[in-house]
């Protein structure tokens, strides 16, 4: 029975066919770009829908190695900068608060019986509807943004971190008071250890809607950034600048999300395998 | 099954003895809502005895474990402790090794024992510093080299096998000098090869630390082998059409050593029952 | 072609296109040409702009200035068909707690960049001898303008109605500079694509026939004439005496005549040559747009920029007729 | 022992104290809330930051209440519904593209290979940095708003399917195969139905997203709907528009995720407990 | 692991039938990667014997039955159906019932066992209707009353007993008329009380529809009673320093019932070691 035989279902690709067939989605989505561009740019020179891909190379060398006639700033590192600040920002208050919240109602019940029912209706709350609001209580700077983007996934990281602590076996919890420890003790030597790789995951899993409130926030009032740019220059339909923008928006993401789970496995060898 | 009531007046011959026992009970019930678990279990245990405890999955052992840990209480009858009523909280004076999960997966082997000895202190974290430290990292080191870890003291519980994991909580218990030790099954995961070694570890820690040790296993023969007093739990009574009506109690109570062959034969039957049938089964459970 | 799609966005000068879609002027005039339009209101300006320049609309309001940096800088050879009116105090510089314009000078200037708020701020800091380097411009949306405002770190913004309105209500602030100080600069207009305009006159004709017979119906104090604006009014989600506080500072063109007078004129010629200028300096022309005259820009008055790239078109032809009477 | 000598971490409120705990909370912020408002209208009379109950309850009323003279529509409803059937049918698609791609891309590695990379990649792209380019290909219709939300949650929801999938004991494959099954058997039979609780889970789990896509798509180019009607009045800065809207808006999500909730327990008895 | 290499021998005693053997193995070797699991396992089984079985955890027995079953190759060695090389995928004539997760979750009793009938029709569903569907259900029904689940028949797996479920999952294999049946550990999660009541339905089956069985059990005791051929496996050699540098292999092929008391113990004793030590242990492992 040659492997041609075997059901589909029981067919496993080997790892270098497995890389190729990975490969050619890709390929087929830029082979269907580059015609329609041509396509498009045939019919009107100057169109920018879908600019050739040489334009968009043109327009990021002058916006990443020409500084800005204006400001003397190389643009695009610059938008970079303060996008990756205001999401470091973001997601750092958002994660510590999200562990604190989500440690503490999961871990003591008379605490979750208290903030979980607010925490739900919290977690519904649509955050870029409440923006006036927002504006009242923080002011428009740098502050704005970043309380946009902890509102916004505050309540996914703390939810997340509760049903994380309450998964740890009860019997941890059992074993660690027959040891004597006292609440405080549970807290900080069994509880936070153990969820701080589960935090990670979590900042990961989040930092999806980052971007999207980074992207919001930006678009909303700023003087740089990744998002800011590109909904400047949708008001002349700078194509060939937004595509850029957002495959590099994608490849940050991408690092960032790969460097955190290296950062885990790094820091927590022993969160790799299952229970004790 | 097949034994009469009358065998099972063997649970009452539990000799009143003068000394308070350390652990009493008289004639707890537990039950979760509608559901009777334990019914009438009366016993008496004297400081320094190793009881087995054996029967048949989900008729009481571990919820029975778990009121003297003090997580569950009776919901009739009195369980006293030195006399006293029992806490309603586990404290560190009732130790316990659980079949899983009993050590901390994010400490290496020696900081899992090392933190047991800081959660004596009163401290808000329990970390421990300088010279305590210092003391209690030794302390700790020999106890592991006691239970057979001295050359594993760095590793993380996942680079451990099954049978050093459970070394490493029963050293974790020990070392907080508990006066009542709780095994709940804490071979059942085991490979048998290592089991035996188990074996000799507990036995061995009984004597010297002076322990009094409950201990549930689902091996009659391990359980015969290694106690000093035998309790079978089952039913006393069975309704077929409501399997929680009735509790289960301790249906045998007895002093290991002294067992006749037959009654070790009935109890494994009763554990390990095997039937061969020739006609077609009707429809039962 | 018999089927036309134009799109309109909510801005003082632009709801008669609500009352003609739901008062069935438009549908009217298309029968008489023989057409069908639709009149499709879009939320975003930008959007709406965007949209016509990638060919889903046939024709799109906008101002003069977005006329020449978003279609036309994008090779969309386009026309406008109406110049509806232009913006006599629409538009405005506000500051707070400074009654000058000078008083400008280094603040944070909220606006949306690129627009005719920009362009505004540009003229605004001419005319005191100041120039954009002067203060710090910094990209705000319109739809968060107003709320922005009332928090204290926003001390200047430009913008236009009802957010204007809606901010000089709040204590302590000031009008500076209007877009009354330069008029007939800011053109609000009915922009439509020129190959389809020239294939179908048609288009054009029940377009311009509509738009006036609107104008006809809501100037005044007729009740009928309230009834329309109440309805324009609340399709702005506002009510008649915000909209006609708002129209108020909307110069409309209510005749063809009066729109034809600052078409025909030379002072268009100034005024586009003002946008193509500070439309160049920003880089809105393109990338590689060597002069302001990049793009041509065809008037009555005469062609500014490069005549082999003309791509925006002031045509008086359909005003015209209207005029004559001819639709 | 008293209750009260139990350490923090083994208390637990009862049924009655946790409902009133649970409900503190809140009362403290609408108590907040009325503080401030009050404090703000005593200054400013016609301040529109944070109106009076009162306020708000009459702007609602009115749109709830009374027909608009303009269309004769009860704009709240009206509002409501639109928004609700984008929802629907957003999310609608992208349950069922998710649910196709992840089980096929769950159940047959070859597959796996061949989509799973580009999935990766799309999930990380800011669907809002792409809307300049999304309006341009699908138009301002509603098939905007309604690709929005499908293209901002299908990744979410595929790549959950896929591990729902995954997570299917192989037991179950290949006792199904020794019955005879065929992959397109076990695809429709054993796994399709098992995937489907799990289904209904991530369709709760990304509306929080869907309504975020929603409202950013309702906001550049709609004639009403929820969020149309806030970004349309925050011009005029109507918060005591805007806060109900908000209000209902998360009720609204709260009640459709209970229903789904509910719904999941009617559908699927078997899925409630583990494996079998 | 005290045995000599001698006794050994006794698994080369299979003696040669003339009739062709539905399952025979020549030298079969399975390792991964580094990792030896089994090596030089010579077997040859005819049609209707009951194989138990037996051995250490994790020496292999769950990946031989793997290969009979298709889901995993020998990497060296033969492996024959009917003299024939093994299909590389499960197929309806061998049947498989794990510990666990054997049914369909999402369906009742009887849909388990219909649409293992429909799954027999090269459709693309599976599903059956009319008359077929009728008939399907009919002979389901039988097949459940058969094995005691009469009653039940339209409970979703959630609401059976772990007896209930297995007894299903046994309907849902036999009901394809598999020529071999794959039994691994099928009763270690259930009670001992209940565990009887599936020996006695197995060999029932086994004699009704003149199976080839094949059925790992961790008890001896119920390897011993239950086949009419019994198989340890073990490792013949042991590197204690690098634990999987051998594989495993068969032991011991017993006749049962020509079993001598000693080697019985023997076997148990490698099972289920009891050693009481009451010197300290040094470390081990
Ligand atoms: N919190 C609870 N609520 C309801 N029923 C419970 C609860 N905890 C245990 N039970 C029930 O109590 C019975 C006894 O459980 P217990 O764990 O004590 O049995 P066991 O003898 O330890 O069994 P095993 O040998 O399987 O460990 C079981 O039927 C179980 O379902
Ligand atoms: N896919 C795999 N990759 C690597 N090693 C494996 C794989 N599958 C099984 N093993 C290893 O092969 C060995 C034999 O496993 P197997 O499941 O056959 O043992 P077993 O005899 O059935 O044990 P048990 O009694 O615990 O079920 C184990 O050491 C296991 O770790
Ligand atoms: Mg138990
Ligand atoms: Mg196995």
């Amino acid at each position: 029975m040659g492997l041609n035989m075997k059901k589909m279902i029981n067919l496993k690709p080997s790892r270098t066919s497995a890389i190729i067939i990975g490969l050619l989605p890709f390929v087929l989505l830029l082979v269907i770009y580059m015609v329609s561009s041509d396509a498009r740019l045939a019919i009107n020179p100057s169109d920018k829908m879908l600019p050739a891909f040489s334009q968009m190379g043109d327009a990021i060398y002058r916006m990443a190695f020409e500084p800005s006639r204006r400001t003397g700033d190389y643009v695009f590192w610059q938008d970079t900068l303060s996008s990756l600040g205001r999401l470091g920002a973001g997601v750092l208050i958002a994660a510590l608060l999200g562990l604190v919240i989500g440690l503490l109602t999961g871990a003591l019940p008379v605490v979750n019986a208290s903030f979980s029912p607010l925490l739900t209706v919290i977690s519904l709350v649509p955050p870029l509807a409440l923006l006036p609001i927002l504006f009242i209580v923080v002011g428009l700077g740098e502050a704005s943004k970043i309380t946009l983007i902890a509102i916004g996934i505050t309540p996914f990281i703390a939810r997340d971190i509760q049903r994380r602590t309450q998964e740890i076996p009860s019997e941890q919890l059992v074993k660690a008071q027959t040891l004597g420890a006292s609440t405080s003790q549970i807290l900080i030597r069994v509880l936070l250890p153990q969820i701080m790789p589960k935090l990670i995951d979590a900042i990961r899993l989040s930092l999806g809607s980052g971007w999207l409130f980074l992207i919001a926030a930006e678009a909303i009032s700023s003087t740089d950034g990744l998002g800011y740019r590109i909904f400047l220059v949708r008001r002349y339909l700078a194509m060939d600048i937004i595509l850029p923008y957002v495959a590099w928006i994608t490849l940050l993401a991408f690092l960032i999300d790969f460097l955190l789970a290296r950062l885990n496995r790094r820091l927590f060898p022993w969160s790799l395998e299952g229970g004790a | 099954m097949s034994q009469s009531i009358q065998t099972k007046t063997a649970v009452s011959n539990v000799k009143k003895a003068a000394v308070t026992p350390i652990i009493q009970g008289t004639n707890i019930g537990k039950s979760y809502g509608q559901d009777i678990i334990l019914e009438r279990v009366n016993v008496s245990v004297q400081e320094g005895e190793f009881i087995t405890l054996v029967g048949a999955s989900g008729c009481g052992k571990s919820t029975f474990l778990k009121m003297i840990l003090g997580i569950e209480t009776a919901t009739e009858g009195e369980l006293l402790l030195d006399g006293k009523p029992i806490p309603n909280e586990p404290g560190s004076d009732r130790g316990i090794v659980f079949q899983q999960y009993s050590v901390f997966p994010h400490m290496t082997v020696l900081e899992n024992v090392i933190a047991a000895k800081g959660f004596q202190k009163s401290s808000i974290t329990g970390y421990l510093f300088g010279k305590e430290k210092k003391v209690a990292k030794q302390e700790a080191a020999e106890m592991l080299a006691q239970v057979g870890l001295g050359h594993a003291l760095n590793r993380y519980p996942h680079e451990l096998s099954g049978g050093m994991k459970q070394r490493l909580a029963i050293a974790q218990a020990v070392i907080c000098k508990p006066r009542i030790l709780l095994l709940d099954e804490p071979f059942g995961a085991l490979d048998p090869g290592i089991r035996a070694d188990m074996h000799a570890l507990v036995l061995d820690l009984w004597h010297k630390h002076k322990l009094t040790i409950f201990m549930v296993t689902h091996d009659l023969k391990e359980g015969f082998y290694l106690g000093t007093r035998l309790w079978v739990f089952d039913k006393l009574r069975h309704d077929p059409h409501s399997p929680n009506a009735y509790g289960a109690s301790i249906t045998y109570d007895l002093p290991v050593g002294h067992m006749p062959e037959p009654l070790y034969d009935e109890i494994d039957q009763q554990l390990r029952p095997i039937t061969k049938m020739e006609q077609p089964i009707s429809s039962m459970e | 072609k018999d089927h036309f799609k134009v799109c309109w966005s909510i801005y003082a000068g632009w709801m008669p296109w609500a009352y003609a879609q739901e008062s069935g002027i438009i549908k009217k005039w298309g029968d008489k040409y023989g057409i069908d339009i639709d009149v499709v209101q879009i939320n975003d300006y930008v959007e709406s702009m965007n949209q016509y320049t990638a060919g889903q609309f046939d024709g799109c309001t906008m101002a003069n200035m977005d006329a020449l940096t978003i279609p036309a800088a994008s090779g969309v050879d386009s026309t406008a068909l109406i110049v509806g009116d232009y913006s006599n105090g629409n538009d405005a510089v506000i500051l707070k707690g400074k009654k000058h314009l000078k008083d400008i000078k280094g603040q944070n200037v909220n606006l949306v960049q690129f627009s005719v708020s920009h362009y505004l701020l540009a003229r605004a800091l001419a005319s005191v001898g100041m120039s954009e380097k002067d203060v710090n411009v910094v990209n705000t949306s319109d739809a968060d303008m107003a709320s922005v405002f009332g928090t204290s770190d926003v001390t200047a913004a430009v913008t236009w109605n009802p957010i204007v309105s809606e901010i000089l209500q709040m204590p302590n602030t000031y009008d500076v500079f209007d877009s009354s100080q330069i008029p007939g600069e800011i053109l609000d207009t009915m922009v439509v694509n020129t190959k389809t305009l020239k294939e179908n006159p048609n288009f054009g004709k029940a377009l311009v026939g509509a738009w006036y017979e609107i104008m006809g119906l809501m100037q005044g104090n007729s009740a009928k004439a309230k009834e329309v604006r109440t309805d324009m009014a609340e399709a702005a989600e506002t009510n008649l005496a915000g909209y006609d506080a708002q129209l108020a500072k909307t110069h409309m063109f209510y005749t063809p005549q009066s729109a034809l007078k600052l078409v025909d004129s030379k002072q268009l010629y100034t005024t586009m040559k003002h946008v193509a200028e500070f439309s160049f300096a920003h880089g809105l022309l393109g990338d590689g747009a060597p002069s302001a005259g990049a793009v041509g820009i065809q008037m009555p008055a005469g062609v500014f920029g490069d005549k082999n790239n003309i791509k925006l078109r002031f045509d008086p032809t359909y005003m015209q007729m209207a005029a004559d009477g001819k639709l």
